[in-house]
């Protein structure tokens, strides 16, 4: 194990993170929690993006940009999320995704 | 303003459509309205007609007094170059060249020369090309006329009126585009555009066997469509580069020099980088000068059917031996490669005999059928019986001529060689016509097909006159030619006055047929008066236009074929016999019946009377109404024509 | 092994019990928890890697507003005493082994691709904020490219987002409750 | 702008245009009139239809076209006039002028001052040939070659006055107006409101219509002016046209009462008829245009006929004959010697002088200076399309095929055999339209083109004129023997009459030919006013059987027509005694040179009898005897004023035309002695423009010659034989010594045969107009049955294969298609189950398919770096 940080090390983190939300999304079945999830998984990508920022210096703004923009974007996903669940919770007085079947074939 | 000429042609084929347009935004229940909204559609045609003929008239052909004054006085030496230079004034070919000419050297063009032309579908190198010379004005003025007066006469059309008159509207605007168009392809969609407003009248219009007789028209001409569609599409297969930007080589040869420095400045080489961009750009102007160039133009295409004719015949001076000439001359290598290329080309097999034979008939049967010619024919009488009165005037009177006018303005001048060897068979053709048509009319009973009947007789005539090819002499044969486009004209008048007097009875008596009715002077002697002038001229009675174009068809033949013109002579028995038993049957004696029969109304007259009177203007004074100005570009045809085959 | 590294070590390992934290509790209000140390960490390992604008981003936005967002979600939506929306074993079991099976080829190909290529250290040029806020803003310094216009795309986006969110959002009159 | 000063031929054009003008204007008022009448009840449209005559069809047209062709008449007059008097003073200046050109040529004059004087005399030739003609272009072409002059190929319109055309215009414009005012006073019944008809059989009894005064007046303007036009005429063009318009202004006013059938029966076979003679014309006019490149007279004959001298006055040998080639001779090479012929051009051959040869040399069209020996060689260069100065020439048998067709048409027109069938039918129009058009005038106008086309007419097609004459003369007589009608009497003596002129023109007698037809033309007229009067007179009776007496009632109209009679039969000091005894004369020439043909005199000379019995037969049934219908009798009368006027002037006319104008110095001059039948004034006039042909031909000269020797013994024997017509006659008609019934009883068959007119009517209908209706019928059927057949057929093959095609559609590539639908719908209901619309199981979905796409990737990768 060299002194320094590896990328390795930084994207498996970024893969547990995703690895977390997605199994996150698949067994929760509050709205919220589902939401969570998502933004577990948004911030394994944002890991992997810095990563490679700071590894590679021909990404150095690049990957920053671009994890800023993931950031805000999952704001942006956040706030209209909720708004989605506020109306879910309206509609079926409860956050229970189950009840949402509509798709069912 | 520029291209006044362009404005009025366009003006003179689209008005009809605009008022056709127009028609939508009358409510409905105003019929009276929309039929005086188009009427006033087709008056306005005619007038812008008029005023593009007069200003034709005058302004192309100013020489034609000139010619007169020096024809009256035997000193005058110089009426050789006036008809020449006559000829040349009225020849689109001749004025399509001054007009390049006029460009090279970046002058206006002028407003006045019924040429012009604008790209339209540049990938396919159509344009939207119009012209008009004697020929096709001769007959564009008989449209609007003709159009004018069936507009009088469908007045009485109840059913759909909307519908009708916008059909009728477009019909009109087919009609003058295929006379005025001078690009092939748009030549072939006017001539589409014509057709399926026909079939639409006579379908929906009709009588009570409507839908069979459209639908036969219609696959009839659509048969001949097809023929003319694939004889189009391998012609505009057909390579024209030698024939377009003039056939000076060694103008061209410094600026393939120049190409190819470019190409090799821009190659690299050590020491320096390659350009491809320029590279590129560089050979693609080197392989310009030995692409193919396609066209769809006519006039451009009988050019390269002319030079065709004179190498196959190995006539003197055609382009071959030039080229052969100006190659043994030449120094510069790249004046050679170009006149190399050039020979490879004129000696590929591409307008050869076989060729120019399949472009001729494919073409031919195309037009025969619309003409039509036995035995073709059969669509022409269920089609006049089944369509209403002024459809039937429109078919007789102009759609027959588009057959005579596509022969004369693409099939002759195209595949001169072919339409030369193929003559004979043509004139046989016009025989049969002749004579079978008089015979079968002599049999019918229906008053409708007997008419149609003697329509398929009189376009004998123009096939013909159009036939007499002659080996040795042009004087008859201009004489076939004018007689020809005579017949046309004056079959136009005859038979459009004789379909109208059908109707006019039918209006009355509702049957056609010929052994019920007797006895119509005595209460019509208007009807009666004029429906004999009519007949009269189409029996060929001389002072009234049948006879006109009739006898000059005769004249023409006995130098082509003695036997053709005995029996066109004798035709003119079996005319007499069933134009004087249908008088008979249908004026003479008496029927009570039809005691109280009212004469013609007042917009009958309107609609007869010009029709009457054309038929004697033209009958006496041919010269005056219509060869004075028609007879340059028909005789000037024929020069041409002639030239490429006479003494070898 | 420097500081730095042991740092980084340590973060990432908080950090991945609270994400798995997040995935095993049932309760929501523990879930939000730990979804902040998740997100705490994950700033962390920012920090460490050199990139203080991302790290003080994610923990200004993440942190700070996303997060409690999130709570207030829960808050405004939470009924009484928590219902129980357990989901069976059987799906546990299911969505685990998936999980794991998924994190398997992803590690196996992190790890399969070998020694990437990373610049040593400290030969990079540190990217300072400013440079950054000048690429947002248009300006081409160098090498940098600007990206002023997916800033304004993000950022139109992001007012519309909130447009919509508070028009989604908003209370709705309902035909039912007025009966 | 019409200078009759010294265009005095204008006269004779504007007296053309003047019955053209009343037909236009009488056209044109009738056609309004007729359309005003359904508007009758507006205002504006009754003031009209009154001022138009009303209901009542007005007087005025027949003013105004008696008034134009009497206008006509006296310019024509005025014409003649200035004609004769001009004429041997114009031909005597010509003369000198041509003189004084050759004169000239050979002078020793400086150049230009020869030139000058040269050109003057040409001018004034010019000015002396313009006088009485001129033309101008009805179609011009400006195609052909450079050199030639004409510019240009032209049809022209023109008019040549010569003594021939000049008296015919005279003849002509005088009968015309003459039956115009006879048919004022016959025609009087069309003037009612309503007409009733006697011959057509309504539900209600006759059939009663509208009169038609007007129209009937109309019509014979178009005639007149027609007619005019055919005598006018400088061309065979000109000719050919008006030649139509007479055939149709007879075929509408055969068919005057076209209520009838059988009028309107006649006016079709009448014009049918003639359109079959007027094919021929056409096929001649077709070889002459073909070959010698115009229509007119001059310049044809100019061509086929050598001229009389070459340019030094030396007469050629084939002075006025036709120039026969032939291209093959087997010394050809040695006649040229030189080889010259090898240089000729394509299209130039050499001919060779040969009697019986099959090529007609075409003089040039202007023949330049010429000598002699340059033309009478053996051998001479044509082209075979001449320019104007060129040498032509053209197969012989074309120019008999010409002109057998030119008098083809002549046959159609003059009703010859054996197209004589139309005439006779013909009198089912109104009498006047009998003696104008189909007597006087337009019947002759074969004739006169015959004499008009005479030099283009070889040997061999004046034969068949010859026997074509005497066929028809003889069989018309024969049949007109026997008919029982009036007019057809007279109608058959017309044929019988034309067919003499014919044969005269045929067998040489140019001049006697149409001399007969000059005189025929009035006592022709005289006799069919005649029998108008008499049938006026008779409230329509036809049948001379039902009369008879009629003499003390119908006095003038009895006497004039005796004098018809006389004059028809050739009794001396009759008109028709000079006429007649002229062209029996020529046939007893022709006769006596060839003598194989002499049955062209002895036909002519037996009929010469038959005519003279049955023209007192008729006059006798008419006049004379007892009464034999009480009713027609009783209500017999004399006509009024406007009818016999024009009996007693045709009557004069009939007697007096041939004895000798009062315009001619000659009359006076005391050079024709009354009643000598060589001593016409009229026969002279008509000497004038007798064609060069028949004085410079050798055959025709001889003919001429003999004719003079024979002309008394031929004079002699007619009368002989007309003494024995009128003796026959008078024994059976007058004193009834012979009983004419007794005689059809005792030759049944020959009474039948000569009755059913030969049975040419019957044969026609089995042999050309039953035939050419069969063919019409298959033609008809060859579209209906056999083209509509072969397209229907194509089209319900079509269908039939479309049908198939729509099964195979449906069966076949529709089943195919449905087949993998519903596979697919089981799969896809099988695969509902995934569906559970559960958010968690979706993501479960999803990361499982990223991993296996990731798994499969991934192997492929390494399995492809692998290998």
């Amino acid at each position: 194990m060299s002194g320094q940080i590896e990328l390795t090390h930084c994207l498996l983190l970024g893969a547990l993170l995703f690895v977390c939300g997605a199994v996150c999304m698949a067994t929760k079945r509050n709205a919220i929690g589902v939401l969570m999830g998502v933004e577990l998984v948004l911030n394994g990508a944002t890991v992997n993006l810095v990563a490679f920022a700071h590894f590679n210096p021909a990404f150095a703004v690049e990957g920053q940009v671009f994890a800023l923009f993931v950031i805000v974007m999952a704001a942006a996903e956040a706030a209209i999320a909720l708004a989605i669940v506020l109306n879910f919770y309206n509609n079926h007085m409860t956050v229970d995704v189950d009840t949402a079947e509509e798709l069912k074939g | 303003m520029q291209e006044t000429d362009l404005l009025l042609m366009s003006l003179i084929i689209f008005v009809p459509t605009f008022f056709a347009v127009g028609l939508i935004f009358f409510p409905r229940g105003k019929e009276e309205a929309m039929r005086w909204w188009a009427l006033a559609g087709t008056a306005l045609t005619l007038g812008l007609t008029l005023c593009a003929f007069i200003d034709f008239k005058a302004k192309t052909l100013d020489k034609v007094g000139a010619l007169y004054a020096s024809q009256a006085n035997p000193a005058e030496k110089n009426w050789e170059n006036t008809v020449k230079e006559n000829r040349a004034r009225t020849s689109l070919a001749y004025r399509v060249e001054e007009i390049n000419k006029r460009a090279g050297v970046a002058e206006p063009q002028p407003a006045d020369d019924y040429v012009s032309r604008h790209p339209w579908i540049e990938p396919f190198h159509i344009e939207y090309y119009l012209g008009a010379d004697g020929i096709s004005m001769a007959l564009v003025v008989m449209t609007a006329g003709l159009s004018f007066l069936a507009m009088i006469a469908s007045w009485n059309i109840e059913k759909m009126v909307r519908g009708y008159l916008m059909l009728f509207l477009l019909l009109e605007t087919g009609m003058l585009g295929t006379f005025f168009a001078l690009d092939f392809f748009l030549f072939f969609i006017f001539w589409e555009v014509m057709l399926l407003p026909m079939y639409f009248l006579i379908g929906v219009w009709g009588g009570p066997r409507r839908e069979y007789a459209a639908i036969k028209f219609f696959l009839y001409t659509l048969l001949g469509s097809a023929f003319i569609l694939i004889a189009l599409l391998a012609l505009y297969f057909t390579d024209v580069r030698d024939f377009v930007g003039g056939p000076e080589l060694a103008a061209q040869a410094p600026k393939l020099k120049e190409a190819r420095a470019e190409v090799a400045r821009n190659q690299g080489g050590p020491g320096r980088g390659t350009n491809y961009v320029a590279l590129q750009a560089a050979q693609n102007q080197v392989n310009s000068f030995f692409a193919p160039i396609h066209s769809f133009d006519l006039l451009l295409l009988a050019k390269v059917g002319h030079e065709a004719a004179l190498i196959i015949d190995q006539r003197p001076g055609n382009m071959l031996e030039q080229t052969n000439k100006q190659l043994a001359e030449a120094k510069d290598p790249e004046l050679k490669e170009l006149l190399e290329a050039r020979k490879k080309r004129l000696e590929q097999p591409l307008f050869t005999r076989g060729f120019q034979y399949t472009m001729f008939l494919l073409l031919f049967i195309g037009f025969a059928i619309k003409l039509p010619m036995v035995p073709f024919h059969t669509w022409l009488p269920d089609a006049h019986v089944e369509a209403p009165t002024p459809i039937s005037m429109i078919l007789a009177g102009v759609l027959l001529k588009l057959g005579g006018y596509g022969i004369l303005r693409i099939a002759y001048p195209i595949c001169p060689w072919a339409a030369k060897d193929l003559a004979w068979y043509i004139a046989l053709f016009g025989v049969i016509n002749l004579v079978y048509g008089a015979f079968a009319a002599m049999a019918q009973t229906d008053f409708k097909k007997l008419v149609a009947y003697s329509s398929v007789s009189h376009m004998g005539y123009v096939i013909l006159g159009i036939a007499v090819w002659p080996a040795s002499n042009n004087e008859f044969w201009a004489w076939g030619m004018n007689g020809a486009m005579f017949q046309m004209l004056a079959h136009g008048v005859s038979s459009a006055g004789m379909f109208f007097m059908v109707g006019v009875i039918y209006d009355r008596a509702h049957h056609r047929n010929l052994d019920n009715f007797r006895g119509l002077y005595e209460p019509m002697p208007v009807y009666g008066g004029m429906a004999a002038i009519i007949f009269f001229a189409a029996l060929g009675l001389p002072g009234l236009c049948g006879f006109v174009g009739e006898f000059m068809v005769v004249l023409a033949t006995w130098n082509f074929s003695q036997a053709f013109a005995v029996l066109a002579a004798l035709t003119v028995v079996l005319t007499a016999g069933y134009v004087l038993w249908t008088i008979q049957r249908v004026f003479m004696g008496t029927n009570p019946a039809y005691k109280n029969f009212q004469d013609m109304n007042l917009r009958e007259i309107a609609c007869a009377v010009p029709l009457v009177v054309f038929c004697v203007l033209l009958g006496v004074m041919p010269m005056y109404f219509v060869f004075s100005w028609m007879e340059p570009s028909v005789t000037g045809l024929v020069d041409t024509l002639f030239q490429l085959t006479s003494v070898k | 092994m420097t500081l730095q590294t042991f740092l980084f070590y340590v973060t990432a390992l908080l950090t991945g019990v609270s994400a798995l934290g997040v995935v095993v509790t049932q309760n929501i209000v523990r879930a939000a928890t730990w979804l902040l140390f998740t997100l705490a960490g994950v700033a962390g390992i920012f920090f460490l890697l050199r990139e203080e604008f991302v790290g003080a981003t994610q923990l200004l936005v993440y942190v700070g507003g996303t997060l409690v967002l999130v709570v207030f979600g829960v808050m405004l939506t939470a009924q009484g005493p928590f219902i129980n929306m357990k989901t069976s074993a059987a799906e546990w079991a299911i969505s685990t082994a998936v999980g794991l099976l998924l994190y398997t080829v992803l590690a196996l190909s992190v790890l399969a691709s070998g020694p990437l290529a990373t610049a040593p250290e400290g030969t990079g040029e540190i990217t300072s904020a400013s440079q950054l806020g000048l690429s947002l803003l248009g300006v081409k310094t160098g090498s940098i490219n600007s990206y002023l216009l997916p800033f304004e795309i993000v950022s139109v986006h992001l007012l519309v987002v909130l447009i919509g969110a508070a028009y989604l959002a908003r209370a709705k009159r309902r035909r039912g409750a007025a009966s | 702008m019409l200078d009759f000063e010294n265009r005095p031929g204008f006269l004779f054009v504007i007296a053309t245009l003047l019955p053209l003008a009343s037909f236009v204007l009488l056209l044109l008022a009738g056609g309004l009139r007729n359309a005003l009448r359904s508007c009758r009840e507006e205002s504006l449209g009754h003031n009209l239809y009154t001022m138009l005559g009303g209901d009542i069809p007005p007087r005025w047209p027949a003013y105004i076209a008696t008034g134009a062709i009497a206008l006509a008449f006296v310019l024509c007059l005025a014409g003649f006039i200035t004609y004769t008097t001009e004429h041997a003073a114009n031909e005597a200046r010509h003369e000198e002028l041509h003189e004084k050109i050759h004169e000239l040529q050979h002078a020793r004059l400086p150049a230009a001052e020869r030139q000058k004087e040269i050109r003057a005399a040409n001018e004034e030739i010019h000015r002396l040939e313009a006088r009485w003609e001129g033309d101008i272009d009805w179609i011009r072409l400006f195609v052909g070659s450079a050199s030639d002059q004409d510019r240009g190929t032209a049809l022209k319109v023109g008019f040549r006055i010569d003594s021939l055309s000049a008296v015919m215009f005279v003849m002509v414009t005088l009968i015309a107006s003459l039956i115009h005012l006879f048919s004022i006073g016959y025609m009087a019944d069309e003037g009612q409101k309503m007409v009733e008809d006697h011959q057509v059989h309504g539900e209600q009894g006759h059939l009663h219509r509208r009169g038609r005064f007007g129209r009937f007046f109309m019509y014979l303007s178009l005639f007149c002016f027609s007619m005019l036009n055919l005598v006018l005429a400088d061309n065979l063009f000109q000719i050919f046209v008006s030649w139509e318009l007479v055939g149709i202004c007879s075929y509408l006013l055969i068919g005057f009462y076209y209520e009838r059938q059988s009028a309107s029966n006649a006016s079709n076979k009448a014009f049918i008829t003639n359109r079959i003679g007027d094919a021929g014309f056409i096929i001649g006019l077709l070889i002459v245009w073909t070959f010698i490149g115009t229509f007119n007279f001059q310049s044809i004959f100019r061509q086929v006929r050598a001229p009389v001298e070459d340019a030094h006055e030396e007469p050629l040998k084939f002075a006025g004959d036709f120039v026969r080639l032939d291209p093959v001779n087997p010394n050809a090479a040695e006649v040229r010697g030189d080889g010259e012929h090898d240089a000729l051009a394509p299209g130039e051959r050499t001919l060779y002088f040969d009697k019986k040869g099959s090529e007609v040399l075409l003089w040039p069209r202007v023949l330049g200076h010429f000598h002699k020996e340059e033309v009478e060689g053996a051998s001479i260069d044509v082209k075979k399309s001449p320019e104007k100065g060129d040498f032509g020439s053209m197969p012989y048998w074309m120019l008999v095929v010409a002109g057998l067709g030119i008098f083809l048409g002549c046959v159609g027109k003059s009703a010859q055999f054996p197209l004589q069938v139309w005439l006779p039918d013909a009198m089912e129009g109104p009498t006047p339209v009998s003696a104008l058009i189909h007597a006087a005038t337009m019947v002759a106008a074969g004739v006169y083109l015959v004499g008009r086309c005479y030099p283009l007419f070889t040997p061999e097609v004046r034969l068949v004129i010859a026997y074509t004459g005497a066929i028809t003369l003889f069989v018309a007589a024969t049949i007109a023997i026997v008919m029982r009608d009036i007019k057809k009497v007279l109608a058959y003596s017309t044929v019988s009459q034309l067919g003499y002129m014919m044969l005269a023109l045929g067998v040489g007698g140019w001049v006697a030919g149409l001399f007969h037809l000059v005189t025929h033309a009035f006592f022709k007229a005289l006799l069919f006013l005649g029998s108008g009067s008499v049938i006026h007179g008779c409230h329509h009776e036809q049948d001379m059987m039902k009369m008879g007496g009629l003499y003390p009632k119908m006095k003038i109209t009895a006497l004039t027509m005796l004098m018809g009679v006389l004059a028809i039969s050739g009794v001396p000091g009759f008109s028709g005694w000079y006429s007649k005894d002229a062209v029996l004369a020529s046939c007893l020439g022709f006769g006596v040179s060839h003598p194989e043909h002499m049955l062209l005199f002895l036909l002519p000379l037996v009929t010469a009898g038959i005519t003279t019995f049955y023209m007192f037969r008729m006059w006798f049934l008419t006049f004379a005897g007892k009464p034999k219908d009480d009713h027609v009798h009783e209500h017999a009368h004399e006509s009024p004023w406007v009818m016999t006027v024009p009996l007693i002037v045709l009557g004069f006319f009939s007697v007096t035309v041939a004895w000798g104008s009062p315009f001619s110095k000659e009359f006076y001059s005391g050079h024709f002695p009354f009643l000598n039948a060589e001593s016409s004034a009229l026969e002279h006039q008509i000497h004038h423009s007798q064609p060069e042909a028949v004085t410079q031909e050798f055959g025709l000269k001889q003919v001429d010659e003999k004719a003079k020797e024979v002309h008394g013994l031929a004079g002699n024997l007619a009368l002989a034989m007309v003494v024995l017509g009128l003796t026959f006659a008078a024994l059976l008609y007058y004193y009834q010594v012979l009983d004419p019934e007794e005689a059809k009883q005792q030759f049944p068959r020959v009474h039948a045969f000569l009755e059913s007119k030969w049975y040419f009517d019957e044969v026609y209908s089995a042999l050309l107009v039953r035939p050419a209706m069969v063919v019409a019928h298959w033609c008809k059927a060859v579209d209906g049955r056999g083209i509509d057949t072969v397209v229907d057929g194509s089209a319900s093959t079509v269908v039939k294969v479309s049908r198939w095609d729509g099964l195979f559609d449906n069966r076949v590539i529709d089943g195919a298609v449905n087949l993998v639908a519903d596979v697919c719908y089981g799969i896809g209901a099988r695969l509902r189950g995934l569906q559970t619309g559960y958010l968690r199981s979706y993501v479960l979905f999803l990361v499982l398919a990223a991993v296996a796409i990731f798994a499969l990737l991934s192997y492929y990768v390494a399995s492809a770096t692998a290998g």
